[in-house]
């Protein structure tokens, strides 16, 4: 049995298992057992990953396996992985992980939620084993929808609106989506060949110039809508602010990766001719987003809405750097999703918990509460520094390594929007700090707080495993990274190659 | 000639009594205009040399479904009523639509060449009409004519299902 | 077949008398007058079926055959359509068909 | 060559210490967390003397050059094919002298710290910033190259942070830990732009490849220009705002004041001597760059600061807030040591500005985290920060005052005092090149000397203040400190830094030129008198003279306005006029839009309602003109 | 002709046979006993199906005007399993008193239109293909009014008897101009004959609005959701299911063999009609509170993906509308069997009444909510598969921008079925539907419907099997 399979499997048990349970105690301990199953199973596979490797196999994609579906239609369940879904994979076991005991307290349906909840991890897992176009859309879509019931249930606020909305744009976006993968497939084998939806076969063959210039668009803001492109974020404030904690942490922490890993393994990956040619239009639009995002997060109220907006600004950086299309770019765009993905689901599960205990999360009504829950705000701190971009944590690399990678473009363009682009760490300094600043510190406004409980096991269990992660990445970035650009090099050497035959 | 004079007298009823029929604002009246129509009809399927059809259509149409409007009519309406028109701006959208409609086929069918019978003429007598009823060969009609029946049992039960009065609601 | 008369005269007849049928259904008020104008219609077919028969293809008799078909279906329509009428009037008194718009919308 | 692996363990034993004290300090007794954080500094700063007895004295042959030695090096990160980060130690005559610097003032301020922060209930917090300070302080000054500098740069700025805001319930503290913090930010950006710029050109971040004078950056000088300059110049212009914004140049110098919030400790170390000086560090690590490829560029830097340093002074005669008057010294000094750097030449004699520069740097650090230690004590004493709350300390205070005076002669220029030959290097350099600028130092040494006297008599002479309950002496623990620094103050002047730390590693002969230095002895003397005349006894005439120059005093009390300034940039423009509008226009028009969408399908669900009006005649009118239409559109249309 | 080869007609037979069975017993039980009608006839519907699927030889009878082979089989037996989840659904509706002394009526009528359909699919020539669509549609138009005592009823049978009494009168027309012009009703002649001329493509237009009837296309379908309303719930969902999917099933067959030749014409019209169809479809069904009304609209839109698989002409196209209709046959019925279920024992049928349904009826209310998403096309459940396999086969023939068009109908389509999911999971209720337990038969058709979302999806062979027969008929 290929080991990714146990990938889909053990969700799935675990979502059985949860079905045999009566209670929270009983659902929340099988979803963690699972989960962290999962978790275990996610660092074996770097593990294997690396031996493999390191024993000198040179496949691009590793632990491939691929059963026929649809022999007419020639889909299959194509899975298989390369360093990049190793590491987004390895993201998603540890904010899943962290999720489930982030939301140790669900006192409301808990069955249901935690069902719902792995439904969503099972998406996203799916989606990062996929080499198959159409599984690819389906565990996309599989992870889409519980959302609905997530927010819509356990959320806050004005959840009806917040979910309906987020399920419609996603929506929006796979309708784009789909007619992408479907011109896709149908242009896959020009020379004859049985049409085909399997990534690895498709990037072989090279889909007219003409055809690219009409899917591009669709599928890069297909997938852009979920990774918060501009204009097309409008979901994330309001879904986010109305979300429950581990469904703010998945989602911003995993689940809008799907839109980056996606516009850059199917979009750029395989059209990368109209990407180089329509680059400069989504450039602009993520640069609008690195800073407009940052930019509408200062001015917020709400605890959630600044991170909300700062998954913007950051998920903008995301495809920013993979519109740049040079490996150390499209490294940094990787490296900044799985940093990314850790530090937003610390920070989503820390306003959980903050929120938790004051009943609001308005910064203003709050103040001072270093002094009454200091591990939380000493955490919070320092995914606040993570966040903009303190070297040590993985933010820091991660911009880093696109800032730089940016700016070896050879257009003046490119770099100067690179400029524009890296502007953002100021401004994502001044919201991070006034957070900070009128949150935690300062004096005590209101004496409720006085008798705040700090934090409790669970939810050091759930901190403490990202604050690892994301220092581990920030101070050892370079297994990461080589990890990544072994991947990365035949991607890139597509792009490069085409770059030359397709345009000049 | 007469053939001539017959088949405009004929098609003129026909037009005049169906306009009659939808526009008259007796409803008994336009059950009659009916009548007429389709008895013109049957005069169109003599002059075709259809005798078969024309026998069918006076019976089967003109005697059996319009004496069963007919009832109905006299089931629920009294005869002293007269119909209530439809709105003028109704009439008029109807009419421009129908006008529309009937310029529009008109034009098309009648520009169109329908390949004219270069063969022979046959004549059929009613043995052959017969034979073809229930011959189950190509050309042969066993099957529809089998089916009828099923579509009119079906009708009769469903007519009884729907007319019906129930006993539970009435007692 | 008719001396002198040609097909499309019978054409003109039936589609003129299907859309007079047509008229008669879209502004009739009566029920049943609307299940005349049907009846009205389907004549109309028929004699397209017949004249077309004739004129065109006498060596098979399908239009003839279609033509008897139709009337035994318009037969079968015609019933259950007044027994259906006849509910109507029992539940509406009425039987206008302005009357039943009771679901819209 | 001589082995320096071992020197990797000078940043990584205040690392060690900072992870220990951060996750268990809290279960320590306080007493026990200073002595671990002091330990710890202790034993890197006497690695550092060793190191620099090695590198010096010890493993140099005499007579050749000092050049630059890597004593350990890790890759980070690969970035692209020439590009990687690496981690490292880099060892030549400057980093080797900031190292000393760096762990004396450090190793002195740890110990101070026991006495100023005890009964502190953040105590151990306290200790492991402190060391997470001097980690990130050493890993700067260690940095092979520059991309390690930027990440021990921003590691230093954190630690300020933390520093700064260490009282967190003071909301004075915090906005000023959060001002110094993105005001440093922001100059990093161009930092960030320019090490990008820089690497794009040069295909390297290392510093040995980068200040080679033979290399790919001095070699890209003549390369595409921007504007009349070349990208080189370009790229070291936005390196220097970096450099500009830790170093607190105008005009980014508005946080250092406000930095004051800190501890007293922090401020001497970090905001006096270390940290503040990484400006003057990293310019004078690419200063062969500078120096050959761009000389524009290092007029930039000659002028800001001396402009800096006037301004500074200016200011500080007017501030009343003993801390912020050495804060604005600071700022001063530092702008001297810019401008000694901006008027260097390269090699030999010509690269006397260069030494002057770092010469001075290390004198600096040595007098003025004296100052700031000496003004701790005195805090300590009295818990207040203004002059106007102090006065006649002397008796209380007899070794705080001694040492105080030193650090104030020091700082006049006065002979022998260390300062007064790291100084005249400087102004000789300025004299060489510049004259205006030559004129603005010798006004600088003026006001220098006024108002550190001015600031002398006002704590220890002066009017008789009433205090709450007498002042008494800091226990031994902080006065050991200042006596030591004292001691380096009067005598760091005797290092022969001409033959150390040069330029181009190669020593020069260098005198005192008493055309030079003899007037501005003078003109620190002048200055010494009217502060004396001033201020050593209660009178009228501060007043008097403030009131003759009343706008200048005014404009200079507020710091130019400068605040203001900073303040409408930030609440007005940043807050008010884009990320408010921005926040509405998203609210309101991009998400108005996609609501939009959404209300205009849901009109139309209604609008078209009546297309089912449960009229069935309706419904068999739109029934055949939907035939007629389909037969026209499909028949004649098309 | 013999014996064994009128067996290949055992459809049609049977039913009939079953419909004669059903009104002899009938005429023989006391009046107290007519409800043991209720498991006889399903017990003899159930031999039917299974049967059904038994191997069967393909063959013409009547010199043409009965065909049959492997698809067509197919299709009557997608058929036949959807009418038996009906029938079971429908028994604790059957079981009401008031339904007591027309229990086999329902029945024969049913099972009369069964016949009219398989009929209407095995139709070798146009006269069977006519008497097929009548006798699938006017004793429906009977079981529409089958409820007496509610004037909403009698309104449905009206409306449906009098509008597909004008909308097959057009058809005729439009037959009547086909024979004219091809001098033949039998399909293999019209289809050698016909040809792209104005006159032909009249007929076909006039051919195609009583087809656009059945299947509810706009702007055909306005008869659609005041009939759905109206009529008893089974029998809505009767029509909406099988007999939407019977008119598919010949439409397709009709289009891409007898007006193959004219598919350029009207491969426009159908991207005209499907995209009308899509969004009004859509537009109506947001605002309806009415839960078959609301059903009605959504089974409109889902008409109109329907000829998105037309539209993509191949064997593709062919195979995924029959899988869509299996599929859409399984979605629907699931969700008219929880509505049928809540309205058979409550009484209640609007959106609002469905507020807080989780906490008393999980499972029906789990069941919904997969149905609703297998109406509205999301993974894991079959309804995804038929969705893309349709946008597929339309995108293979070019037409991304109706895919597009239709992929945000999909996503508005969403958002209604939404709103019932809202209702049923997040609507906070002080007073939801008690707990119930329907008759074990409707939980088996309920049931059968929940597993048939789930298996036809992922169970690719099915799509294989509707695959190689389609690639059969069409080369």
């Amino acid at each position: 049995m290929n080991i990714l399979n146990f990938f889909i499997i053990i969700p799935l048990l675990t979502v059985g298992g949860i079905l045999l349970t009566k209670d929270l105690k009983q659902s929340r301990l099988v979803s963690a057992i699972g989960m962290g199953a999962q978790l275990i199973l996610a660092f074996v596979l770097v593990y294997l990953y690396l031996s493999e490797r390191s024993a000198g196999n040179t496949e691009p994609m590793l632990f491939m396996f691929d059963v026929v579906w649809f022999p007419s239609l020639n889909i299959h369940y194509a899975i298989g992985v390369d360093g990049i879904s190793v590491a987004m994979i390895a993201l998603t076991g540890l904010v899943v992980f962290a999720g489930i005991f982030a939301s140790w307290k669900m006192e409301y349906l808990p069955r249901e939620f935690f069902i719902s909840l792995i439904i969503l991890a099972t998406g996203v897992f799916g989606f990062f084993i996929s080499i198959d176009l159409f599984t690819m859309f389906l565990f996309y879509e599989l992870a889409v929808i519980p959302m609905y019931i997530l927010i819509g249930i356990w959320g806050s606020g004005p959840k009806e609106y917040s979910a309906m909305k987020l399920t419609l744009m996603l929506m929006a976006g796979s309708a784009l989506l789909l007619v992408g993968l479907l011109g896709i497939y149908f242009f896959s084998a020009p020379d004859g060949n049985p049409l085909t939806f399997n990534i690895m076969e498709i990037s072989k063959v090279v889909i007219p110039i003409e055809i690219q210039r009409f899917l591009f668009p669709f599928t890069f803001i297909g997938f852009g809508i979920l990774g918060a492109l501009f204009p097309f974020h409008t979901w994330s404030p309001d879904g986010h602010a109305s979300a429950p904690t581990a469904v703010s942490m998945l989602h911003a922490g995993v689940l809008m990766k799907l839109g980056g890993y996606g516009a850059f393994r199917v979009a750029i990956f395989l059209m990368p001719e109209a990407a180089h040619e329509q680059a400069w239009i989504f450039l602009i639009l993520t640069s609008i987003s690195v800073v407009y995002g940052a930019f509408s997060a200062i001015v917020q109220k709400d605890l959630k809405y600044i991170n909300a907006y700062s998954s913007v600004s950051h998920c903008g950086l995301v495809l920013f750097a993979v519109l740049m299309m040079n490996q150390t770019a499209m490294n940094g765009a990787i490296i900044q999703m799985i940093s990314h993905g850790l530090m937003t689901a610390l920070f989503f599960a820390l306003i959980g918990m903050i929120y938790g205990r004051t009943h609001t999360r308005m910064i203003n009504e709050m103040g001072g509460l270093m002094k009454v829950i200091p591990f939380l705000g000493v955490v919070y701190v320092i995914a606040g520094l993570a966040s903009l971009g303190l070297p040590g944590f993985s933010g820091f690399v991660a911009e880093m390594t696109i800032f730089v990678g940016a700016f070896q473009h050879v257009d003046v363009f490119h770099r100067v929007i690179t400029i524009i682009a890296a502007s953002s760490i100021v401004i994502t300094a001044v919201y991070i700090l006034r957070v900070v600043g009128i949150l935690l510190l300062g004096p005590i406004k209101n004496d409720h707080f006085l008798h705040l409980d700090d934090a409790k096991w669970y939810e050091r269990i759930s901190t403490i495993t990202l604050v690892l992660a994301i220092t581990a990445i920030g101070t050892a970035p370079w297994w990461l990274s080589n990890m990544i650009n072994y991947s990365l090099a035949p991607i890139v050497e597509r792009l490069s190659a085409i770059q030359i035959t397709g345009l000049f | 000639m007469v053939n001539e004079v017959m088949f405009f007298l004929i098609g003129t009823m026909i037009l005049i009594f169906s306009v009659l029929t939808v526009t008259t604002r007796r409803i008994l009246r336009a059950a009659v205009y009916l009548l007429f129509v389709l008895i013109s009809t049957a005069g169109l399927y003599f002059m075709l040399n259809y005798n078969f059809l024309a026998a069918v259509q006076l019976t089967v149409y003109a005697g059996g479904i319009v004496v069963l409007i007919i009832f109905s009519i006299l089931l629920t309406s009294h005869l002293s009523e007269r119909a209530v028109m439809a709105p003028l701006k109704q009439s008029l959208l109807s009419a421009l639509a129908t006008l529309a409609g009937a310029t529009l086929t008109l034009m098309t069918i009648l520009r169109f060449s329908f390949i004219p019978n270069a063969g022979t003429d046959p004549q059929f007598n009613i043995t052959d009409v017969g034979n073809s009823l229930v011959s189950y060969n190509r050309d042969g009609y066993a099957l529809p004519f089998e089916v009828i029946s099923v579509l009119l049992l079906a009708a009769m039960i469903g007519a009884i299902v729907v007319a019906k009065k129930e006993r539970k609601i009435k007692d | 077949m008719i001396q002198n008369i040609p097909l499309s005269y019978f054409l003109v007849i039936s589609t003129m008398m299907f859309f007079i049928g047509i008229y008669g259904f879209l502004t009739r008020r009566n029920l049943i007058t609307m299940l005349m104008s049907v009846e009205l219609i389907l004549n109309s077919v028929n004699i397209n079926f017949v004249a077309f028969n004739r004129y065109l293809y006498p060596q098979q008799l399908q239009g003839h055959f279609f033509m008897l078909i139709v009337i035994a279906v318009a037969a079968a329509e015609a019933a259950v359509a007044i027994a259906i009428i006849i509910n109507i009037y029992r539940n509406f008194k009425s039987i206008d068909v302005e009357n039943v718009d009771e679901m819209k919308y | 060559m001589a082995d320096y692996t071992y020197t990797i363990l000078i940043p990584l034993i205040p690392l060690f210490v900072f992870l220990f004290l951060g996750l268990l300090g809290h279960k320590m007794k306080p007493f026990v967390t200073g002595l671990i954080g002091s330990t710890g500094l202790g034993i890197s700063a006497i690695l550092s003397y060793a190191t620099a007895y090695r590198y010096f004295i010890g493993a140099h042959v005499a007579g050749t050059g000092y050049t630059s030695i890597k004593g350990f090096e890790v890759v980070w990160l690969h970035l692209t094919e020439k590009l990687t980060i690496h981690l490292g130690v880099l060892l030549d005559p400057i980093s080797v002298m900031m190292l000393v610097v760096v762990t004396t003032v450090s190793w002195m301020v740890h110990i101070y710290s026991i006495g100023y922060m005890k009964g502190d209930p953040g105590f151990y917090r306290f200790f492991s910033f402190l060391s997470l300070f001097s980690f990130s302080m050493l890993g700067l000054v260690l940095a092979t190259n520059i991309f390690q500098m930027y990440i021990f740069w921003e590691l230093v700025g954190v630690s300020s942070f933390l520093l700064i805001g260490y009282y967190y319930e003071k909301p004075s503290a915090v906005a000023a830990s959060k001002k110094a913090f993105i005001v440093t930010r922001f100059a990093d950006l161009g930092f960030l732009i320019g090490i990008l710029m820089l690497s794009f050109n040069t295909g390297t971040f290392d510093f040995q490849t980068l200040t080679d004078p033979h290399g790919p950056a001095i070699a890209s000088a003549g390369g595409a220009a921007f504007m009349g300059m070349s990208v080189l110049t370009w790229s070291l212009i936005f390196i220097f705002v970096g450099g500009a914004g830790k170093s607190a140049m105008f005009p980014f110098h508005i946080w250092l004041p406000d930095a004051m919030e800190g501890p007293t400790p922090v401020s001497a170390l970090i905001h006096a001597a270390t940290m503040v000086v990484a400006g003057v560090y990293l310019v004078a690590r690419l200063f062969p760059v500078y120096a050959l490829g761009a000389p524009d560029a290092l007029m930039v830097v000659a002028w800001v600061g001396g402009f800096s340093s006037i301004l500074a002074a200016v200011i500080a005669c007017t501030q009343t807030d003993i801390k912020r008057v050495l804060a604005f010294s600071t700022m001063s000094q530092i702008g001297y040591m810019m401008l000694a750097l901006g008027v260097s030449g390269y090699g030999g004699e010509e690269g006397l500005g260069f030494m002057a520069s770092n010469f001075h740097l290390f004198t600096h650090a040595m007098f003025k985290a004296l100052l700031f230690l000496g003004a701790g004590a005195v805090i300590h004493a009295v818990h207040s920060n203004e002059i106007s709350g102090m006065g006649n300390l002397r008796k209380h205070l007899p070794i705080t005052h001694i040492t105080f005076l030193i650090a104030c002669l020091t700082i006049a220029g006065i002979p022998p005092f260390s300062a007064f030959f790291s100084k005249d290097e400087i102004l000789v350099a300025a004299f060489h090149s510049n004259k205006l600028l030559f004129a603005i130092e010798y006004i600088v040494a003026g006001l220098t000397a006024f108002y550190m006297f001015r600031l002398y008599y006002g704590i220890f002479w002066g009017k008789n203040t009433h205090y709450h309950h007498t002042p008494h002496e800091a226990p031994k623990v902080m006065t050991i400190p200042l006596m030591v620094l004292a001691f380096g103050s009067v005598f760091a002047g005797f290092i022969p830094f001409h033959n150390l730390v040069t330029s181009d590693g190669k020593g020069f002969e260098s005198h005192i030129d008493w055309m030079i230095a003899g007037p501005s002895v003078l003109i620190g003397v002048l200055g010494i008198v009217i502060a004396t005349v001033m201020y050593k006894k209660e009178n009228a005439l501060p007043n008097k003279v403030a009131g003759t120059f009343k706008h200048l005093y005014k404009w200079a009390h507020h710091k130019f306005y400068w605040d203001e300034v900073y303040l409408f940039v930030t609440r007005k423009i940043i807050f008010r006029y884009i990320s408010e509008p921005i926040a509405w226009f998203d609210r309101h028009v991009v998400d108005g839009t996609m609501n939009g969408i959404a209300g205009i399908i849901q009109y139309a669900a209604y609008a078209i309602k009546g297309l089912q009006s449960g009229r069935l005649q309706q419904y068999a009118f739109v029934f055949v003109s939907g035939a007629v239409v389909l037969v026209l559109i499909f028949i004649y249309l098309v | 002709m013999n014996f064994s080869d009128i067996l290949i007609m055992r459809h049609e037979l049977m039913l009939t046979v079953l419909a004669l069975v059903v009104l002899i017993i009938d005429l023989n039980l006391h009046n107290r006993d007519k409800h043991l009608i209720i498991p006889i006839t399903l017990a003899l519907f159930f031999i039917h199906t299974v049967v059904g699927f038994m191997p069967s030889q393909p063959g013409i009878l009547f010199g043409g005007m009965y065909r049959t082979n492997a698809l067509l089989l197919m299709m009557k037996n997608i058929l036949n399993v959807g009418v038996l989840i009906i029938l079971l659904q429908s028994v604790t509706w059957l079981k009401k008193e008031e339904n007591r002394e027309k229990i086999s009526e329902y029945f024969i009528l049913l099972f009369t239109t069964l016949i009219g359909m398989n009929f209407m699919i095995s139709s070798g020539d146009f006269l069977m293909f006519y008497l097929g669509l009548e006798l699938a549609t006017i004793p429906i138009a009977a079981l529409a009014a089958y409820t007496h005592h509610q004037t909403k009823s009698a309104e449905a049978g009206i409306k449906l008897i009098l509008s597909s009494a004008l909308s097959s009168g057009i058809l005729l027309f439009g037959i009547s101009l086909i024979y004219g012009a091809t001098g033949s009703i039998y399909f293999d002649s019209v289809m050698q004959h016909y040809a792209n001329t104005p006159m032909q493509v009249l007929a076909f237009i006039f051919f195609f609005t009583g087809m656009a009837f059945k299947l509810s296309l706009v702007p055909f379908h306005l008869w659609t959701a005041d009939v759905y309303e109206g009529a008893p719930i089974n029998v809505t969902s009767y029509l909406s299911v099988i007999s939407k999917g019977a008119a598919a099933f010949i439409l397709i067959i009709l289009m891409f063999t007898v007006f193959n030749t004219i598919a350029p014409i009207y491969n426009h019209m159908l991207y005209l009609i499907a995209v009308l169809t899509m969004t009004i479809g859509n537009l109506f069904a947001l605002r309806q509170k009415n839960m078959k009304r609301f059903l009605a609209f959504s089974s409109i839109a889902q008409a109109g993906f329907i000829l998105l698989g037309i539209l993509g002409g191949n064997t593709m196209g062919m195979t995924s509308v029959i899988y869509f209709v299996l599929v859409y046959i399984f979605s629907n019925l699931g969700a008219f069997g929880v509505v049928s279920a809540i309205s058979t024992v409550t009484g209640k049928e609007t959106m609002d009444d469905y507020d807080g349904l989780y906490s008393t009826n999980p499972k029906l209310s789990l069941l919904m909510m997969l149905s609703l998403f297998s109406l509205a096309g999301i993974p894991p459940v079959a309804g995804f598969f038929g969705k893309f396999f349709l946008f597929a086969s339309a995108a293979s023939a070019g037409y991304y921008w109706l895919v597009f068009i239709a992929v945000l109908n999909a996503t508005i389509s969403l958002y209604y079925y939404l709103l019932v999911v809202k209702a049923m999971f997040i609507n906070k209720n002080e007073k939801p539907l008690a707990y119930f337990k329907s008759d074990l038969a409707t939980r088996t058709g309920l049931v059968l419907s929940g597993l048939g979302i789930f298996v036809l999806g992922f169970w690719s062979q099915i799509y294989e099997i509707i695959n190689s027969l389609s690639f059969g008929i069409l080369h």
